[in-house]
């Protein structure tokens, strides 16, 4: 039990600089690891619920496909944007905002087209309760799109942050917004898979 | 035997209504019978085991009451009223009264006015769950326990509306809803008459709980006696 | 203050293992041909459980009395072994015990879940519903006519949804509200449920099972006792729930056959 | 250097104004008073609900004319009806689970103390510790509303079992509206947990002081980090659950109802859904969220314990990875409650023997607890005895579970008594006594005063003996078979037990009664209490090296550097038989 003193007193929180741009870190990720269990959670209800029978496959919506490329584009605009402003300094992110910008214009252009998708599938008479696999795509479309929201807000504030005359946003939050938009790509092309093949 | 008692009691209560009701000038009476053909589906003898404490109050055991019939093809249970041509009335004072005995609802049908007093008792030893099935009206659905107050409600539109003891499944009776006070309730023999009804253009209609309602229109002039029957086809299942 | 602990524990400790080494507390006797299994399982789980209840509140105890507030204070020793000691023994006494229990537990399971009935088994079916059971049998017949949901009329006792009128099956299905079974022979219980999720226990037949809408299951038993026992709900399944229950009467074969005869005749 | 990066760190100015001080405060220290405080409210409801319980249970026709006036359809003339028995039931669950069991020794402890002992100044995220306790309120309010609608709170029990939580009012009272706002309710509650779940890990992970490693964190700051890390997975489970729930009642889809359903007389128009989808995606929150409430409490136990025994466990680290484990194995598990509902059989054996072998490391951490005791010098403080008490209830709740763990047993006592004494002693009380022992051993640190010893220790005595005369006797009526969740015996089975009803009953009552000698101690200690040194227990980890109660910034400004394991009692240090993590002496051994 007994320790010498000065025994390893080196803790990546203080040498490592500032222990709250690490706690943005790992706060993103922590978060991205509930969020990819919640949509676990409902894809393995899909599972379960897919053997109960009554499963009929429903036509998607071409716009479903624009929608998709036009969140992956969102993504490499974003990359263009961080490598513009590698450092987070004021000129630099003042670089960086047309990125920014255009990478929020793509985000908004899904949602856009997404709710196309819903009025599509409505048109065609399928609603949230009409089968079983159009209320999963409900929830599942619904639930991105939901959190999509969440980084489209966050992206807004970096821009107005950036805006003249205010105090630069911690480089932080720029990576921590920036990653969680990338998983937003990630997680629909998870989810387009499994509605493209499972429903 | 019970039964038997509480039908009259029922019935009873029924009449004082009507007669308090009707103290007015005098008109025609309109009276008949109603009657089945064919053969009425078989009557089951209900199980109580469950519940003892009621079981143990019926010597033998009661059966359903879907279709109750009398001597002579009576067909009992059946509510006539006047369906069209009287004004609608205002409520009575007294109050319609429903009990629930030795698990069975007294009466099976219960016929009272939009907007009267509606009266349910427990008698029993156990808790009761009474839920009124209505599609008009508001619906509630409350559980009695043994000795508690009578639940007190009324309607507000005219409706026959299934009641059912979640509790007890096989516990189902029914209230009829009505608009005005020239109604009876076939009992025994199958007889009914509606007294009391000025001059004028009436429609009468017989409502079972399994086969439906038929409607027969009348006239009335002065204050002499019609007859009106009714004939409700049975089926076995 | 630390020895009048101990001696509350040690008294709390008597006293919680009396009822139970006196057989105070016991399961109803056993009618199944199965649920011996089951008892010995709960019996072997009793004195293991048991003797590691005692002996961890004893030991708190003990310590708790030696060790508390001492006059020599400040010098206190370590427990020779140390962690290692402590778990080795939580490995390899509380490990095998678990692994043995769990191992020889399965059996008893086996016999209930993993065999299938006799094909001379009588089948019954039961329906669960808010809030009782009622029983079928498929009658002359042999065959369970099918089930119209739509049908179900409880005020005339067409508590399956049963549609003799069409279906000819119907017409000599026996339905009934207590269960009636003859003894030693097997029963294959077909379950289904009418609204939401119910279960169907008979603690002497050491049968529990739920009823799960939307899923029928089946059991298999033999009772081998006659006598009139209690089937009993234990899935929540509303406010009637606590009233939930049917009997069970084994009888004797004969006895049995004129049963079914009567209950046939009311239908 | 340092100073740069610590100066972000405190991320908000000190608080003025009583809104920014004790409403939306921005203090991890106020934010897990907030949390305590809201334990303190439902625990007491809860306990008032399980009270009625009681008393209707053995004296169903005697009327309660203050509750007929507080309830009228609910128990009409002051007598209890069925529906209404199964609402206090499920509030009952309810508030116990949720609201205090995951509130209290998590959120609230944990909010308090977990920046303090590994040396930070907050949390990570101030601000998603404010929302994660608000919406946490929120929850609250919405369940607690459902007391006041027509018609009626909940009555499908804390687990809400689809399809009765799922066809929405057909299937009776409480099952409306009631039902809708238990989703929701519970749905909020889950978002309030996961913000505070990563808050926990980011600020466990990133802001520990100079020479806090991992290792050296106090066994308590690994519990609270264990099961926030459970507590991220279990509720971002539980709330697409509810989600889905939530359509299901609300938009007519069928994800957990069946076709064919006649419910009072209704056929209901739903086709195709799975009602063990449910149980599935409930219970896989569900057995993680038992080692939620327990856990936490495990932690605390063990920071009392070794305070009071001045000496060092005899392996901390033993101890934490069988907590780990535990947590580990926790997600294997979900299954034991379904073995009698219709799961293929063969998964219930699959699903026994990790729930078997979970045994192992508990069995591990009460021999580390005993074999500790072993020479040591106990303190008998009223947090010492909470902690002692825990123990004991830790092994026999530990032990019953051991009898469900096995599927050919679990047949038998499934949905008996047997399971309702389990998990009260494990889960409810045991946790309980984790919270008092960590209230009367922080209370000083908390408040800057002493609590009443004397009353404290009543309070301990009657609460440990009662709960032993409440909780025993259920399992032996399990044993004999009596089911669970029954609004009445009547004509029953169960009827002959009625006296050892009566006796839980009266039990329940005394012990009940009891909490109100702590509430006044909490209370009256609060203003009057004598006033508390910096470290009253001489105690070692840093919540005791700043004064009581700690400043808004917790340090003062100060950095403080760690140099120890978080237990060094039972040595020759400065201040007399320990030595404080953050002292930079020499440790020789006595």
């Amino acid at each position: 039990m007994a320790s010498t003193p000065y025994q390893h007193v080196a803790s990546r929180s203080i040498v490592e600089g500032s222990g709250h741009s690490h706690a943005t870190q790992s706060g993103i990720w922590v978060g991205i690891f509930a969020i990819t269990m919640s949509f676990a959670a409902f894809t393995s209800a899909l599972m379960v619920r897919q053997g109960t029978g009554d499963w009929r496959h429903i036509e998607l919506p071409p716009i479903i496909y624009l929608n998709t490329v036009a969140l992956l584009l969102s993504s490499i605009t974003l990359e263009r944007a961080r490598s513009r402003a590698t450092h987070g300094s004021r000129s630099q992110l003042r670089d960086a905002l047309p990125w920014l910008a255009a990478t929020l214009a793509l985000g908004l252009v899904f949602i856009a087209g997404q709710y196309f998708v819903w009025r599509q599938l409505a048109s065609a008479g399928l609603y949230l309760a009409t089968t079983s696999n159009s209320s999963f795509f409900y929830v599942f479309t619904a639930m991105h799109a939901l959190h999509l929201l969440g980084g489209i807000a966050a992206l807004t504030y970096l821009i107005a942050r950036i805006a003249p005359r205010q105090a630069p946003p911690r480089w932080s939050l720029f990576e921590g917004a920036a990653i969680y938009w990338h998983f937003m790509s990630v997680l629909w092309l998870y989810l387009l898979v499994v509605i493209a093949m499972r429903l | 035997m019970r039964a038997k008692l509480g039908y009259i009691v029922g019935l009873a209560a029924l009449a004082a209504c009507a007669v308090i009701v009707h103290a007015g000038p005098s008109g025609g009476t309109v009276s008949g019978k109603v009657t089945y053909e064919g053969t009425p589906a078989k009557q089951k003898p209900i199980d109580m085991s469950k519940e003892p404490s009621c079981a143990k109050q019926h010597a033998t055991p009661i059966t359903t009451e879907t279709v109750v019939t009398g001597p002579g093809n009576a067909l009992d249970n059946v509510v006539v009223y006047v369906s069209a041509g009287a004004p609608d009335e205002g409520a009575p004072s007294q109050a319609a009264k429903f009990e629930q005995k030795g698990c069975q609802y007294i009466p099976h049908v219960l016929a009272f006015q939009v907007n009267q007093t509606l009266e349910i008792a427990n008698a029993d030893q156990t808790s009761h769950n009474i839920h009124p099935l209505p599609k008009v009206n508001r619906e509630w659905n409350k559980s009695q326990p043994p000795g508690s107050a009578p639940i007190v409600d009324k309607y507000d539109k005219p409706e026959f509306i299934p009641v059912k003891c979640n509790i007890h499944p096989w516990m189902h009776g029914n209230f009829a809803v009505l608009k005005n006070s020239h109604y009876a309730i076939t009992e025994g023999e199958g007889g009914f008459s509606l007294a009391n009804l000025p001059p004028g253009k009436y429609t009468i209609t017989a409502w079972h709980e399994s086969y439906g309602d038929q409607s027969q229109d009348v006239t009335i002039s002065g204050n002499e006696p019609k007859t009106v029957n009714f004939v409700f086809k049975a089926k076995p299942y | 203050m630390g020895k009048f602990f101990a001696v509350i524990l040690v008294v709390i400790t008597l006293a919680s293992a009396y009822p139970i080494v006196t057989h105070k507390f016991v399961q109803p006797e056993d009618i199944s041909t199965h649920g011996h299994a089951i008892d010995e399982q709960l019996a072997d789980t009793m004195a293991e459980g048991g003797f590691a209840f005692v002996g961890a509140q004893l030991l708190l105890a003990f310590f708790v009395w030696k060790f508390s507030s001492r006059k020599d204070g400040s010098k206190v020793t370590h427990l020779p072994g140390g962690a290692k000691l402590m778990v080795a023994t939580a490995f390899i006494l509380v490990g095998t015990e678990v692994l043995a229990l769990g191992v020889l537990g399965q059996k008893a399971w086996a016999d209930v879940y993993f065999t299938s009935p006799k094909p001379d088994a009588l089948q019954v079916q039961a329906q669960a519903g808010q809030f009782a059971f009622y029983f079928r049998y498929p009658g002359a017949d042999g065959k369970f006519a099918p089930l119209h949901p739509d049908k179900i009329d409880e005020g005339n006792q067409n508590y399956f949804g049963l549609d003799p009128a069409n279906d000819v099956e119907a017409r000599d299905d026996i339905v009934t509200a207590e269960m009636t079974i003859p003894v030693n022979r097997e029963i294959h219980l077909l379950m289904h449920a009418k609204d939401v999720g119910h279960s169907f226990y008979v603690r002497e037949l050491r049968i529990q099972q739920d009823f799960v809408p939307g899923l029928d299951l089946s059991l298999h038993f033999t009772a081998t006792k006659t006598g009139k026992y209690e089937i009993v709900c234990t899935q929540l399944c509303g406010l009637g729930h606590y009233n939930m229950k049917a009997y069970l009467n084994v009888l004797p074969q004969d006895e049995f056959e004129k049963w079914l005869k009567d209950r046939a005749a009311e239908q | 250097m340092e100073e740069a990066a610590v100066q972000p760190a405190h991320v908000h100015a000190p608080p003025e104004g009583f809104i920014s001080k004790y409403i939306f405060s921005l203090d991890h220290k106020m934010i897990g008073k907030q949390y305590y405080g809201l334990a303190l409210v439902s625990v007491f409801m809860g306990m008032v609900l399980s009270w009625l319980m009681r008393f209707h249970l053995v004296w169903p026709d005697v009327k309660v004319p203050a509750l007929g006036a507080l309830a009228p359809t609910g128990a009409p003339g002051g007598l209890i009806t069925p529906e209404y028995y199964l609402s206090l039931l499920t509030m009952h669950g309810t508030l116990m689970v949720f609201f205090v069991l995951t509130n209290a020794p998590f959120a609230g402890f944990g909010n308090y103390f977990l920046p303090i002992q590994i040396g930070a100044e907050d949390m990570a995220f101030p601000r998603f510790n404010m929302m994660s306790f608000w919406t946490t309120f929120v929850g609250f309010l919405v369940l607690v509303l459902a007391f006041f609608i027509p018609d009626g709170p909940p009555t499908s029990g804390w687990t809400a079992y689809a399809p009765l939580s799922a066809v929405g009012k057909d299937a009776g009272p409480g099952l409306g509206w009631g039902q809708n706002l238990w989703a929701i309710s519970i749905a909020i509650f889950c978002v309030g947990q996961l913000l505070g779940s990563l808050n926990f890990i980011s600020t466990t992970l990133d802001l520990r002081a100079k020479g806090m490693t991992l290792m050296r964190m106090p066994i308590c700051t690994w519990a609270w980090f264990i099961t926030s890390c459970i507590g991220l997975l279990a509720f971002a489970v539980l709330l697409p659950a509810c989600l889905l729930l939530l359509l299901d009642r609300m938009a007519g889809t069928s994800f957990f109802i069946p076709s064919g359903l006649v419910v009072s007389d209704r056929l209901q128009n739903h086709a195709g859904g799975s009602p063990l989808l449910w149980q599935h995606l409930f219970w896989f929150f569900g057995h993680p969220e038992v080692y939620i409430a327990i856990l936490p409490a495990v932690g605390i136990v063990s920071h009392v314990l070794v305070t009071s025994m001045r000496k060092p466990l005899l392996s901390a680290k033993v101890l934490i990875y069988s907590m780990m484990s535990i947590g580990f194995l926790s997600w294997m598990v979900w299954g034991h409650h379904m073995f009698v509902s219709g799961m293929n059989p063969f998964s219930s054996l699959l699903f026994s023997f990790p729930t078997l072998t979970i045994t192992i490391p508990a069995t591990i951490i009460t021999l580390i607890w005993l074999g500790s005791l072993y020479g040591a010098n106990i303190q008998i403080t009223s947090a010492s005895l909470f902690a002692l008490g825990f123990v004991s209830m830790f092994v026999s709740g530990g032990v019953s579970g051991f009898f469900l763990a096995q599927p050919s047993i679990d047949i038998y006592l499934h949905a008996t008594y047997f399971v309702v004494g389990h998990f009260h002693m494990v889960m409810g009380v045991a946790a309980i006594f984790g919270i008092l022992s960590g209230t009367y051993f922080w209370f000083p640190k908390m408040s800057g005063r002493m609590m009443n010893e004397t009353l404290g220790k009543l309070h301990f005595w009657i609460t440990f003996v009662g709960t032993y005369c409440i909780f025993m006797p259920f399992h032996y009526l399990g044993l004999v078979g009596n089911v669970r969740r029954y609004a009445s015996f009547v004509d029953d089975f169960m009827a002959p037990l009625m006296p050892v009803h009566k006796f839980i009953s009266i039990a329940a009552f005394i012990t009940g009664a009891a909490q109100l000698i702590f509430l006044y101690n909490l209370i009256h200690s609060r203003f009057r209490g004598k006033v508390a040194p910096e470290n009253p227990w001489n105690a070692t980890s840093l919540e005791w090296s700043i004064p009581s109660p700690p400043p808004w910034n917790n340090f003062g400004g100060r950095h403080p550097v760690v140099f120890h394991d978080p237990y060094q009692y039972g040595v020759k240090g400065s201040k007399g038989d320990f030595v404080m993590q953050d002292s930079p002496e020499q440790i020789t051994n006595g």
